[in-house]
Protein backbone atom coordinates (compact mmCIF):
# COMPACT_ATOMS: atom_id res chain seq x y z
CA UNK A 1 0.00 0.00 0.00
CA UNK A 2 2.80 2.17 1.06
CA UNK A 3 4.72 1.50 -2.12
CA UNK A 4 1.32 2.37 -4.54
CA UNK A 5 1.08 5.68 -2.40
CA UNK A 6 4.52 6.80 -3.02
CA UNK A 7 3.89 5.91 -7.09
CA UNK A 8 0.78 7.50 -6.92
CA UNK A 9 2.35 10.43 -5.06
CA UNK A 10 4.90 11.00 -7.90
CA UNK A 11 2.76 10.95 -10.93
CA UNK A 12 0.72 13.32 -9.48
CA UNK A 13 3.32 15.47 -8.86
CA UNK A 14 5.01 15.21 -12.21
CA UNK A 15 1.99 15.58 -14.33
CA UNK A 16 1.01 19.19 -13.58
CA UNK A 17 -2.29 18.96 -15.10
CA UNK A 18 -5.31 16.97 -13.25
CA UNK A 19 -4.70 12.87 -13.51
CA UNK A 20 -7.50 10.88 -13.25
CA UNK A 21 -7.21 7.49 -11.30
CA UNK A 22 -7.53 5.32 -14.50
CA UNK A 23 -4.90 7.18 -16.00
CA UNK A 24 -2.87 6.16 -13.00
CA UNK A 25 -4.19 2.80 -13.13
CA UNK A 26 -2.68 2.61 -17.13
CA UNK A 27 0.57 3.81 -15.31
CA UNK A 28 0.78 1.16 -12.28
CA UNK A 29 0.44 -2.52 -13.76
CA UNK A 30 -1.44 -4.49 -11.00
CA UNK A 31 -2.84 -1.82 -8.71
CA UNK A 32 -6.31 -1.71 -8.95
CA UNK A 33 -8.90 1.67 -9.14
CA UNK A 34 -9.81 0.97 -5.91
CA UNK A 35 -6.84 0.64 -4.01
CA UNK A 36 -5.40 3.95 -6.26
CA UNK A 37 -8.60 6.02 -4.43
CA UNK A 38 -7.39 4.70 -1.59
CA UNK A 39 -3.76 6.28 -2.03
CA UNK A 40 -5.06 9.26 -3.27
CA UNK A 41 -7.52 9.71 -0.29
CA UNK A 42 -4.72 9.09 1.94
CA UNK A 43 -2.66 11.05 0.51
CA UNK A 44 -4.99 13.98 0.38
CA UNK A 45 -4.94 13.26 4.45
CA UNK A 46 -1.40 13.49 4.93
CA UNK A 47 -0.93 16.85 2.84
CA UNK A 48 -3.96 18.48 5.43
CA UNK A 49 -2.97 16.50 8.51
CA UNK A 50 0.81 18.21 8.12
CA UNK A 51 -0.31 21.70 7.62
CA UNK A 52 1.45 21.80 4.20
CA UNK A 53 1.70 24.87 1.40
CA UNK A 54 0.73 22.32 -1.14
CA UNK A 55 -2.54 20.03 -1.66
CA UNK A 56 -4.02 17.67 -3.58
CA UNK A 57 -7.35 18.84 -5.01
CA UNK A 58 -9.84 16.87 -7.54
CA UNK A 59 -10.69 19.22 -9.67
CA UNK A 60 -12.60 18.19 -13.45
CA UNK A 61 -12.31 15.01 -12.54
CA UNK A 62 -8.91 14.23 -11.97
CA UNK A 63 -6.56 14.92 -9.15
CA UNK A 64 -3.57 18.02 -9.01
CA UNK A 65 -1.30 18.95 -6.80
CA UNK A 66 -1.64 22.52 -6.40
CA UNK A 67 -0.61 25.35 -3.47
CA UNK A 68 -2.67 26.07 -0.55
CA UNK A 69 -4.76 29.34 -0.95
CA UNK A 70 -3.44 31.75 1.72
CA UNK A 71 0.19 31.31 0.18
CA UNK A 72 -1.38 32.82 -2.50
CA UNK A 73 0.34 36.95 -1.97
CA UNK A 74 3.92 34.79 -0.93
CA UNK A 75 3.66 32.93 -4.29
CA UNK A 76 2.59 36.08 -6.52
CA UNK A 77 5.53 37.74 -4.76
CA UNK A 78 7.81 34.76 -6.33
CA UNK A 79 6.93 35.28 -9.86
CA UNK A 80 6.37 38.62 -9.74
CA UNK A 81 3.14 38.74 -10.47
CA UNK A 82 0.21 41.06 -9.95
CA UNK A 83 -3.32 39.46 -8.97
CA UNK A 84 -4.54 39.12 -12.33
CA UNK A 85 -8.89 38.88 -12.68
CA UNK A 86 -11.48 38.14 -15.29
CA UNK A 87 -13.20 41.36 -16.35
CA UNK A 88 -17.07 41.46 -14.33
CA UNK A 89 -17.85 41.42 -18.18
CA UNK A 90 -15.79 38.23 -18.71
CA UNK A 91 -17.01 36.65 -15.92
CA UNK A 92 -20.62 37.15 -16.23
CA UNK A 93 -20.37 35.96 -20.20
CA UNK A 94 -18.57 32.84 -18.48
CA UNK A 95 -21.39 31.77 -15.93
CA UNK A 96 -24.02 32.22 -18.91
CA UNK A 97 -21.87 30.16 -20.73
CA UNK A 98 -21.13 27.81 -18.27
CA UNK A 99 -25.38 27.46 -16.88
CA UNK A 100 -26.97 27.46 -20.08
CA UNK A 101 -24.64 25.58 -22.21
CA UNK A 102 -24.59 24.24 -24.88
CA UNK A 103 -25.17 28.21 -25.81
CA UNK A 104 -25.86 29.90 -28.59
CA UNK A 105 -24.29 33.70 -28.69
CA UNK A 106 -27.66 35.33 -29.34
CA UNK A 107 -28.62 33.93 -25.51
CA UNK A 108 -26.27 34.84 -24.23
CA UNK A 109 -26.62 38.45 -25.43
CA UNK A 110 -30.18 38.48 -24.58
CA UNK A 111 -29.07 37.74 -20.64
CA UNK A 112 -26.70 40.15 -20.27
CA UNK A 113 -28.23 42.92 -22.50
CA UNK A 114 -24.97 43.63 -24.46
CA UNK A 115 -22.34 42.43 -27.36
CA UNK A 116 -20.78 39.82 -26.04
CA UNK A 117 -18.37 39.34 -28.94
CA UNK A 118 -15.61 40.38 -27.26
CA UNK A 119 -15.59 39.14 -23.91
CA UNK A 120 -16.63 35.46 -26.19
CA UNK A 121 -13.35 35.67 -28.32
CA UNK A 122 -11.60 36.10 -24.78
CA UNK A 123 -12.73 33.14 -23.28
CA UNK A 124 -12.22 31.03 -26.19
CA UNK A 125 -8.34 32.08 -26.35
CA UNK A 126 -7.90 31.42 -22.67
CA UNK A 127 -9.67 27.50 -23.64
CA UNK A 128 -11.63 28.15 -20.83
CA UNK A 129 -15.04 28.10 -23.46
CA UNK A 130 -15.02 25.98 -26.57
CA UNK A 131 -17.02 25.81 -29.65
CA UNK A 132 -19.07 22.58 -28.72
CA UNK A 133 -20.65 22.07 -32.72
CA UNK A 134 -23.75 24.04 -34.32
CA UNK A 135 -27.63 24.25 -33.31
CA UNK A 136 -29.65 22.36 -35.33
CA UNK A 137 -32.09 25.54 -36.29
CA UNK A 138 -31.97 27.35 -39.60
CA UNK A 139 -28.38 29.54 -40.04
CA UNK A 140 -26.97 26.61 -38.32
CA UNK A 141 -25.65 28.81 -35.56
CA UNK A 142 -22.51 27.67 -33.26
CA UNK A 143 -23.22 26.38 -29.31
CA UNK A 144 -20.52 27.32 -26.67
CA UNK A 145 -19.73 25.16 -23.70
CA UNK A 146 -17.34 25.13 -21.18
CA UNK A 147 -13.75 23.38 -21.36
CA UNK A 148 -11.87 21.09 -18.94
CA UNK A 149 -9.71 24.33 -18.50
CA UNK A 150 -12.80 25.70 -17.04
CA UNK A 151 -12.95 23.64 -14.49
CA UNK A 152 -9.22 23.28 -13.60
CA UNK A 153 -8.89 27.11 -12.91
CA UNK A 154 -12.17 27.18 -10.94
CA UNK A 155 -11.24 24.35 -8.76
CA UNK A 156 -14.43 22.09 -9.81
CA UNK A 157 -14.97 18.77 -9.71
CA UNK A 158 -17.48 19.30 -12.44
CA UNK A 159 -20.09 21.03 -13.18
CA UNK A 160 -22.83 19.96 -10.86
CA UNK A 161 -20.39 21.78 -8.34
CA UNK A 162 -21.69 25.24 -9.36
CA UNK A 163 -24.43 26.07 -7.01
CA UNK A 164 -27.64 25.69 -9.19
CA UNK A 165 -29.37 28.61 -10.36
CA UNK A 166 -32.03 28.63 -7.38
CA UNK A 167 -29.95 28.73 -5.00
CA UNK A 168 -28.63 31.91 -6.56
CA UNK A 169 -31.97 33.05 -6.82
CA UNK A 170 -32.45 32.13 -3.26
CA UNK A 171 -29.54 34.08 -2.31
CA UNK A 172 -30.66 37.08 -4.11
CA UNK A 173 -33.56 37.31 -2.65
CA UNK A 174 -32.63 36.67 1.07
CA UNK A 175 -30.09 40.14 0.58
CA UNK B 1 -28.50 63.85 -7.28
CA UNK B 2 -25.13 62.66 -7.07
CA UNK B 3 -22.69 60.68 -8.89
CA UNK B 4 -20.40 59.16 -6.85
CA UNK B 5 -19.72 56.02 -8.76
CA UNK B 6 -18.08 55.48 -11.77
CA UNK B 7 -19.83 55.06 -14.77
CA UNK B 8 -17.62 52.65 -16.57
CA UNK B 9 -18.42 49.83 -13.76
CA UNK B 10 -22.11 48.88 -15.54
CA UNK B 11 -21.93 45.97 -17.44
CA UNK B 12 -24.72 47.01 -19.83
CA UNK B 13 -28.03 48.67 -19.50
CA UNK B 14 -29.43 46.12 -17.57
CA UNK B 15 -26.51 46.55 -14.92
CA UNK B 16 -27.50 49.71 -14.81
CA UNK B 17 -31.34 49.38 -13.93
CA UNK B 18 -30.31 47.19 -11.32
CA UNK B 19 -28.12 49.50 -9.62
CA UNK B 20 -31.01 52.27 -9.86
CA UNK B 21 -33.38 49.72 -8.56
CA UNK B 22 -31.46 48.60 -5.18
CA UNK B 23 -30.62 52.55 -5.17
CA UNK B 24 -34.07 53.55 -4.45
CA UNK B 25 -34.94 50.73 -2.64
CA UNK B 26 -37.56 49.48 -5.36
CA UNK B 27 -39.81 46.42 -5.32
CA UNK B 28 -38.21 44.76 -8.41
CA UNK B 29 -41.94 43.09 -9.40
CA UNK B 30 -43.32 46.33 -8.88
CA UNK B 31 -40.78 49.31 -10.63
CA UNK B 32 -42.26 53.10 -10.90
CA UNK B 33 -41.05 53.17 -14.76
CA UNK B 34 -41.88 57.00 -14.61
CA UNK B 35 -38.81 57.74 -12.15
CA UNK B 36 -36.26 54.72 -12.82
CA UNK B 37 -36.53 55.91 -16.76
CA UNK B 38 -36.22 59.56 -15.44
CA UNK B 39 -33.20 58.29 -13.93
CA UNK B 40 -31.96 56.20 -16.10
CA UNK B 41 -32.06 58.85 -19.06
CA UNK B 42 -30.05 61.37 -16.59
CA UNK B 43 -27.47 58.68 -16.38
CA UNK B 44 -27.41 58.67 -20.40
CA UNK B 45 -27.34 62.10 -20.19
CA UNK B 46 -24.14 62.63 -17.69
CA UNK B 47 -22.44 59.81 -19.77
CA UNK B 48 -22.50 61.92 -23.11
CA UNK B 49 -21.57 64.63 -20.86
CA UNK B 50 -18.26 63.30 -20.01
CA UNK B 51 -17.89 62.33 -23.43
CA UNK B 52 -17.86 58.38 -22.39
CA UNK B 53 -19.38 55.99 -25.79
CA UNK B 54 -22.41 55.47 -24.79
CA UNK B 55 -23.11 52.31 -26.44
CA UNK B 56 -26.27 51.79 -28.70
CA UNK B 57 -27.07 48.81 -26.24
CA UNK B 58 -27.72 51.54 -23.93
CA UNK B 59 -30.01 53.75 -25.97
CA UNK B 60 -32.36 50.46 -26.92
CA UNK B 61 -33.10 50.16 -23.73
CA UNK B 62 -33.63 53.89 -23.28
CA UNK B 63 -36.39 53.72 -25.79
CA UNK B 64 -38.01 50.56 -24.20
CA UNK B 65 -38.18 52.42 -21.18
CA UNK B 66 -40.10 54.86 -22.49
CA UNK B 67 -42.10 52.54 -24.78
CA UNK B 68 -43.17 50.75 -21.72
CA UNK B 69 -43.83 54.00 -19.61
CA UNK B 70 -46.39 55.03 -22.39
CA UNK B 71 -48.11 51.76 -22.14
CA UNK B 72 -48.81 52.22 -18.47
CA UNK B 73 -50.56 55.39 -19.10
CA UNK B 74 -53.33 53.40 -21.34
CA UNK B 75 -56.50 52.42 -19.84
CA UNK B 76 -57.07 48.46 -18.98
CA UNK B 77 -59.50 47.47 -21.58
CA UNK B 78 -62.47 45.76 -18.84
CA UNK B 79 -63.03 42.92 -21.05
CA UNK B 80 -59.34 41.77 -21.04
CA UNK B 81 -59.51 38.66 -18.69
CA UNK B 82 -55.95 38.95 -17.61
CA UNK B 83 -54.41 42.43 -18.13
CA UNK B 84 -51.10 42.05 -19.50
CA UNK B 85 -49.14 44.09 -17.21
CA UNK B 86 -46.58 46.05 -20.19
CA UNK B 87 -43.39 45.68 -17.28
CA UNK B 88 -43.67 42.19 -17.33
CA UNK B 89 -40.82 41.20 -19.68
CA UNK B 90 -38.30 43.88 -18.45
CA UNK B 91 -39.07 42.17 -14.43
CA UNK B 92 -38.33 38.93 -15.91
CA UNK B 93 -34.94 40.14 -17.62
CA UNK B 94 -33.36 41.96 -14.87
CA UNK B 95 -34.64 38.80 -12.59
CA UNK B 96 -32.63 36.50 -15.10
CA UNK B 97 -29.29 38.54 -15.01
CA UNK B 98 -29.49 39.53 -11.56
CA UNK B 99 -29.37 35.56 -11.32
CA UNK B 100 -26.14 35.58 -13.47
CA UNK B 101 -24.81 38.69 -12.27
CA UNK B 102 -24.67 36.49 -8.33
CA UNK B 103 -23.32 33.55 -10.66
CA UNK B 104 -20.21 35.70 -11.66
CA UNK B 105 -19.88 36.70 -8.47
CA UNK B 106 -19.54 33.15 -7.19
CA UNK B 107 -16.98 32.27 -9.77
CA UNK B 108 -15.23 34.97 -8.97
CA UNK B 109 -15.19 33.85 -5.07
CA UNK B 110 -13.31 30.67 -6.08
CA UNK B 111 -10.01 29.84 -5.98
CA UNK B 112 -8.94 30.96 -8.88
CA UNK B 113 -6.12 28.81 -10.42
CA UNK B 114 -3.32 31.04 -11.02
CA UNK B 115 -4.46 33.81 -8.70
CA UNK B 116 -5.06 32.42 -5.87
CA UNK B 117 -3.23 28.96 -5.96
CA UNK B 118 -0.75 27.66 -8.29
CA UNK B 119 0.14 24.43 -10.14
CA UNK B 120 3.41 23.09 -10.86
CA UNK B 121 4.47 23.83 -14.94
CA UNK B 122 3.79 21.27 -17.62
CA UNK B 123 7.05 18.10 -17.44
CA UNK B 124 8.95 19.38 -20.31
CA UNK B 125 8.07 17.74 -23.60
CA UNK B 126 10.73 15.43 -24.88
CA UNK B 127 10.57 15.57 -28.51
CA UNK B 128 10.34 11.41 -29.36
CA UNK B 129 7.58 11.66 -32.06
CA UNK B 130 5.77 8.36 -30.60
CA UNK B 131 2.59 8.04 -32.54
CA UNK B 132 0.98 5.36 -30.17
CA UNK B 133 0.36 8.35 -28.08
CA UNK B 134 -3.04 10.11 -27.67
CA UNK B 135 -3.67 13.61 -29.26
CA UNK B 136 -4.26 16.26 -26.43
CA UNK B 137 -7.68 17.58 -27.02
CA UNK B 138 -7.59 20.86 -29.12
CA UNK B 139 -10.09 23.33 -29.08
CA UNK B 140 -11.59 24.18 -32.42
CA UNK B 141 -11.40 27.62 -32.09
CA UNK B 142 -7.15 27.56 -32.40
CA UNK B 143 -7.66 25.51 -35.37
CA UNK B 144 -9.91 27.80 -37.03
CA UNK B 145 -8.21 30.83 -35.78
CA UNK B 146 -4.40 29.28 -36.83
CA UNK B 147 -6.85 29.37 -40.77
CA UNK B 148 -7.70 32.60 -40.28
CA UNK B 149 -4.30 34.58 -39.37
CA UNK B 150 -2.59 31.98 -42.47
CA UNK B 151 -4.95 33.69 -44.73
CA UNK B 152 -5.18 37.31 -43.02
CA UNK B 153 -1.84 37.58 -44.36
CA UNK B 154 -2.08 36.47 -47.95
CA UNK B 155 -3.03 38.81 -50.56
CA UNK B 156 -6.75 39.75 -50.60
CA UNK B 157 -7.38 37.99 -54.63
CA UNK B 158 -6.48 35.28 -52.70
CA UNK B 159 -8.76 34.50 -50.27
CA UNK B 160 -11.48 32.49 -50.55
CA UNK B 161 -14.57 32.50 -47.97
CA UNK B 162 -15.34 29.43 -46.38
CA UNK B 163 -19.20 28.66 -45.65
CA UNK B 164 -20.43 25.29 -44.37
CA UNK B 165 -21.87 24.14 -48.10
CA UNK B 166 -18.26 23.75 -48.79
CA UNK B 167 -17.10 22.18 -45.84
CA UNK B 168 -20.36 19.85 -46.68
CA UNK B 169 -19.24 19.18 -50.25
CA UNK B 170 -15.59 18.10 -48.26
CA UNK B 171 -17.54 15.50 -46.18
CA UNK B 172 -19.00 14.08 -49.29
CA UNK B 173 -16.01 13.94 -51.47
CA UNK B 174 -14.15 12.18 -48.24
CA UNK B 175 -17.03 9.52 -48.32
CA UNK B 176 -17.26 8.91 -52.09
CA UNK B 177 -13.31 8.56 -52.29
CA UNK B 178 -13.02 6.36 -49.53
CA UNK B 179 -16.08 3.87 -50.77
CA UNK B 180 -14.47 4.31 -53.87
CA UNK B 181 -10.99 3.35 -52.88
CA UNK B 182 -12.28 0.28 -51.50
CA UNK B 183 -15.07 -0.59 -54.03
CA UNK B 184 -12.84 0.15 -57.40
CA UNK B 185 -16.18 1.04 -59.48
CA UNK B 186 -19.38 2.25 -58.47
CA UNK B 187 -22.46 4.01 -60.14
CA UNK B 188 -24.47 7.00 -59.04
CA UNK B 189 -27.26 4.95 -57.79
CA UNK B 190 -24.51 3.38 -55.45
CA UNK B 191 -23.09 5.74 -53.84
CA UNK B 192 -26.23 7.37 -52.98
CA UNK B 193 -27.31 4.14 -50.99
CA UNK B 194 -31.26 4.32 -49.89
CA UNK B 195 -31.33 7.66 -49.20
CA UNK B 196 -33.89 9.85 -50.01
CA UNK B 197 -32.35 13.05 -48.73
CA UNK B 198 -32.25 15.77 -51.58
CA UNK B 199 -29.22 17.45 -50.11
CA UNK B 200 -27.49 14.11 -50.08
CA UNK B 201 -28.70 13.62 -53.73
CA UNK B 202 -27.47 17.58 -54.64
CA UNK B 203 -24.32 17.20 -52.53
CA UNK B 204 -23.17 13.43 -54.06
CA UNK B 205 -23.36 14.96 -57.43
CA UNK B 206 -21.75 18.29 -56.88
CA UNK B 207 -19.16 15.97 -55.26
CA UNK B 208 -18.89 14.14 -58.26
CA UNK B 209 -18.44 17.20 -60.38
CA UNK B 210 -15.62 18.63 -58.25
CA UNK B 211 -13.54 15.54 -58.52
CA UNK B 212 -13.98 15.11 -62.35
CA UNK B 213 -12.83 18.75 -62.19
CA UNK B 214 -9.64 17.60 -59.85
CA UNK B 215 -9.20 14.68 -62.24
CA UNK B 216 -9.61 12.45 -59.67
CA UNK B 217 -12.00 10.75 -60.78
CA UNK B 218 -13.17 9.27 -64.42
CA UNK B 219 -17.38 8.49 -65.32
CA UNK B 220 -17.81 6.12 -68.33
CA UNK B 221 -21.04 5.31 -69.56
CA UNK B 222 -21.59 2.75 -71.87
CA UNK B 223 -24.75 3.86 -73.83
CA UNK B 224 -26.76 7.00 -74.05
CA UNK B 225 -29.06 6.89 -71.01
CA UNK B 226 -27.18 3.97 -69.89
CA UNK B 227 -26.02 3.23 -66.17
CA UNK B 228 -22.73 6.28 -65.18
CA UNK B 229 -19.69 4.16 -63.84
CA UNK B 230 -17.21 6.12 -61.47
CA UNK B 231 -13.47 5.11 -61.17
CA UNK B 232 -10.82 6.16 -59.70
CA UNK B 233 -8.71 8.19 -62.59
CA UNK B 234 -5.49 7.00 -61.15
CA UNK B 235 -5.29 3.08 -60.20
CA UNK B 236 -2.91 3.17 -56.64
CA UNK C 1 8.01 28.79 12.09
CA UNK C 2 5.31 26.01 10.75
CA UNK C 3 3.82 29.03 8.54
CA UNK C 4 7.17 29.63 7.34
CA UNK C 5 7.86 26.23 6.90
CA UNK C 6 4.42 26.16 4.21
CA UNK C 7 5.30 28.92 2.50
CA UNK C 8 9.13 27.87 1.74
CA UNK C 9 7.36 24.51 0.56
CA UNK C 10 4.79 26.22 -1.62
CA UNK C 11 7.48 28.23 -3.08
CA UNK C 12 9.87 25.30 -4.41
CA UNK C 13 7.02 23.79 -5.22
CA UNK C 14 5.62 26.04 -7.91
CA UNK C 15 9.55 27.10 -8.90
CA UNK C 16 9.86 24.14 -10.99
CA UNK C 17 13.50 25.02 -11.16
CA UNK C 18 16.12 24.88 -7.89
CA UNK C 19 15.46 28.12 -5.35
CA UNK C 20 18.23 29.21 -3.38
CA UNK C 21 17.57 30.30 0.43
CA UNK C 22 18.31 33.98 -0.67
CA UNK C 23 15.60 34.21 -3.14
CA UNK C 24 13.37 32.77 -1.01
CA UNK C 25 14.56 34.96 1.42
CA UNK C 26 13.54 37.68 -0.54
CA UNK C 27 10.01 36.86 -0.86
CA UNK C 28 9.27 36.06 2.84
CA UNK C 29 9.38 39.65 4.52
CA UNK C 30 10.42 39.16 7.82
CA UNK C 31 11.82 35.58 7.71
CA UNK C 32 15.86 35.26 8.11
CA UNK C 33 18.05 33.24 5.93
CA UNK C 34 18.94 31.03 8.75
CA UNK C 35 15.21 30.30 9.82
CA UNK C 36 13.85 29.49 5.83
CA UNK C 37 17.25 26.91 6.06
CA UNK C 38 16.20 25.50 9.29
CA UNK C 39 12.57 25.41 7.57
CA UNK C 40 13.88 23.73 4.10
CA UNK C 41 16.07 21.13 6.64
CA UNK C 42 12.80 20.24 8.31
CA UNK C 43 11.01 19.74 4.79
CA UNK C 44 13.52 17.31 3.66
CA UNK C 45 13.18 15.33 6.46
CA UNK C 46 9.46 15.06 6.62
CA UNK C 47 9.07 14.17 2.92
CA UNK C 48 11.92 11.29 3.46
CA UNK C 49 10.30 10.58 6.77
CA UNK C 50 7.11 9.57 5.73
CA UNK C 51 8.52 7.93 2.32
CA UNK C 52 7.06 10.13 0.14
CA UNK C 53 7.36 9.72 -3.95
CA UNK C 54 8.72 12.84 -3.81
CA UNK C 55 11.96 14.51 -2.60
CA UNK C 56 13.20 17.94 -1.65
CA UNK C 57 17.21 17.90 -2.99
CA UNK C 58 20.03 20.35 -2.96
CA UNK C 59 20.93 20.98 -6.60
CA UNK C 60 23.61 23.06 -7.65
CA UNK C 61 23.03 25.70 -4.53
CA UNK C 62 19.22 25.65 -4.43
CA UNK C 63 16.06 23.79 -3.63
CA UNK C 64 14.11 21.62 -5.78
CA UNK C 65 11.24 18.88 -5.44
CA UNK C 66 11.82 15.90 -7.33
CA UNK C 67 10.35 12.33 -7.81
CA UNK C 68 12.83 10.05 -6.00
CA UNK C 69 15.18 7.92 -8.35
CA UNK C 70 12.83 4.66 -7.96
CA UNK C 71 9.58 5.98 -9.36
CA UNK C 72 11.42 6.58 -12.40
CA UNK C 73 9.93 3.31 -14.22
CA UNK C 74 6.13 4.62 -13.42
CA UNK C 75 6.68 8.12 -14.48
CA UNK C 76 8.63 7.02 -17.49
CA UNK C 77 5.63 5.03 -18.28
CA UNK C 78 3.13 7.90 -17.40
CA UNK C 79 4.86 10.12 -20.20
CA UNK C 80 4.93 7.68 -22.71
CA UNK C 81 1.43 7.68 -22.23
CA UNK C 82 0.79 11.59 -21.97
CA UNK C 83 -1.04 13.20 -24.81
CA UNK C 84 0.65 14.99 -27.26
CA UNK C 85 -0.24 18.41 -28.60
CA UNK C 86 -0.26 19.45 -31.93
CA UNK C 87 3.07 21.81 -32.79
CA UNK C 88 1.92 24.88 -34.37
CA UNK C 89 3.34 23.99 -37.89
CA UNK C 90 0.94 21.36 -37.88
CA UNK C 91 -2.32 23.21 -36.48
CA UNK C 92 -1.75 25.16 -39.07
CA UNK C 93 -1.43 22.94 -41.88
CA UNK C 94 -4.11 20.68 -40.36
CA UNK C 95 -6.19 24.08 -40.75
CA UNK C 96 -5.28 25.17 -44.35
CA UNK C 97 -6.18 20.83 -45.26
CA UNK C 98 -9.25 21.21 -42.96
CA UNK C 99 -10.85 24.31 -44.94
CA UNK C 100 -9.42 24.20 -48.51
CA UNK C 101 -9.43 20.50 -48.88
CA UNK C 102 -10.11 18.40 -51.16
CA UNK C 103 -6.25 19.80 -51.47
CA UNK C 104 -2.72 19.27 -53.01
CA UNK C 105 0.39 19.29 -51.03
CA UNK C 106 1.76 22.29 -53.63
CA UNK C 107 -1.16 24.21 -52.44
CA UNK C 108 -0.91 24.12 -48.99
CA UNK C 109 2.69 25.28 -49.24
CA UNK C 110 1.36 28.16 -51.55
CA UNK C 111 -1.11 28.83 -48.69
CA UNK C 112 1.60 28.47 -45.50
CA UNK C 113 4.73 29.90 -47.39
CA UNK C 114 6.62 26.83 -46.56
CA UNK C 115 7.43 23.33 -46.97
CA UNK C 116 4.77 21.22 -45.32
CA UNK C 117 6.49 17.81 -46.14
CA UNK C 118 7.26 16.87 -42.71
CA UNK C 119 4.21 18.03 -40.72
CA UNK C 120 1.82 16.47 -43.64
CA UNK C 121 3.96 13.24 -42.69
CA UNK C 122 3.31 13.21 -39.16
CA UNK C 123 -0.33 14.37 -39.66
CA UNK C 124 -0.67 11.24 -42.08
CA UNK C 125 0.96 9.25 -39.57
CA UNK C 126 -0.99 10.97 -36.60
CA UNK C 127 -4.34 9.50 -38.86
CA UNK C 128 -5.51 13.28 -38.76
CA UNK C 129 -5.07 13.75 -42.84
CA UNK C 130 -5.33 10.91 -45.34
CA UNK C 131 -4.71 10.91 -48.88
CA UNK C 132 -8.04 10.99 -50.83
CA UNK C 133 -6.83 9.93 -54.32
CA UNK C 134 -4.72 11.43 -57.17
CA UNK C 135 -4.66 13.59 -59.84
CA UNK C 136 -4.99 12.45 -62.84
CA UNK C 137 -2.57 15.11 -64.62
CA UNK C 138 1.55 14.78 -64.81
CA UNK C 139 3.25 13.48 -62.45
CA UNK C 140 0.18 12.27 -60.32
CA UNK C 141 0.38 14.68 -57.29
CA UNK C 142 -1.63 13.62 -54.33
CA UNK C 143 -4.93 15.29 -52.97
CA UNK C 144 -5.49 15.27 -49.35
CA UNK C 145 -8.09 15.62 -47.10
CA UNK C 146 -9.47 15.05 -43.13
CA UNK C 147 -10.19 11.87 -41.11
CA UNK C 148 -12.98 10.28 -39.32
CA UNK C 149 -10.51 10.97 -36.74
CA UNK C 150 -9.72 14.34 -37.03
CA UNK C 151 -13.42 15.09 -36.55
CA UNK C 152 -13.03 13.01 -32.99
CA UNK C 153 -10.60 14.48 -31.60
CA UNK C 154 -12.57 18.30 -32.67
CA UNK C 155 -15.21 16.84 -31.40
CA UNK C 156 -17.43 17.63 -34.49
CA UNK C 157 -20.39 15.83 -36.21
CA UNK C 158 -19.40 16.60 -39.79
CA UNK C 159 -17.25 18.98 -41.23
CA UNK C 160 -20.07 21.82 -42.03
CA UNK C 161 -19.92 22.28 -38.73
CA UNK C 162 -16.77 23.79 -38.87
CA UNK C 163 -16.56 27.35 -37.71
CA UNK C 164 -16.44 29.61 -40.95
CA UNK C 165 -14.03 32.95 -41.18
CA UNK C 166 -17.20 35.17 -41.21
CA UNK C 167 -18.48 33.55 -38.05
CA UNK C 168 -14.78 34.46 -36.36
CA UNK C 169 -14.69 37.69 -37.63
CA UNK C 170 -18.48 38.39 -35.79
CA UNK C 171 -16.31 37.99 -32.65
CA UNK C 172 -13.82 40.03 -33.09
CA UNK C 173 -16.07 43.13 -32.37
CA UNK C 174 -15.46 45.72 -30.26
CA UNK C 175 -16.58 45.26 -26.47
Amino acid sequence: MDAIKAIVESLIFVAGSPLTVKKIAECIDGATEQEIRGAVQSLIADYEGRNSGVRIVNVGGGYQMRTREDMAQWIRKFMGLKPVALSRAALETLAVVAYRQPVMKSEIEKVRGVDVSGTLKGLLEKNLVRIVGRKDVPGRPIIYGTTKKFLEVFNLMDLSELPTLRELKELESSE
Amino acid sequence: MSYEIKLDIFQGPLDLLLYLIKKNEIDIYNIPIALVTKQYLEYLDLMKAMNLDVAGEYLVMASALIHIKSRMLLPVHEDEEEPVDPRDELTRQLLEYQTFKAAALKLEAMNILGRDVFRRPEPGEDDRDDDNRPLEEVNIFQLVEAFRQIVSSMVAGELMEIDSERMSLSDRINEIMEQLTKEKVLTFLELLGDTNDRLKVIYTFLALLELMKLRVIKAYQAEQFGTIRIYLAVEE
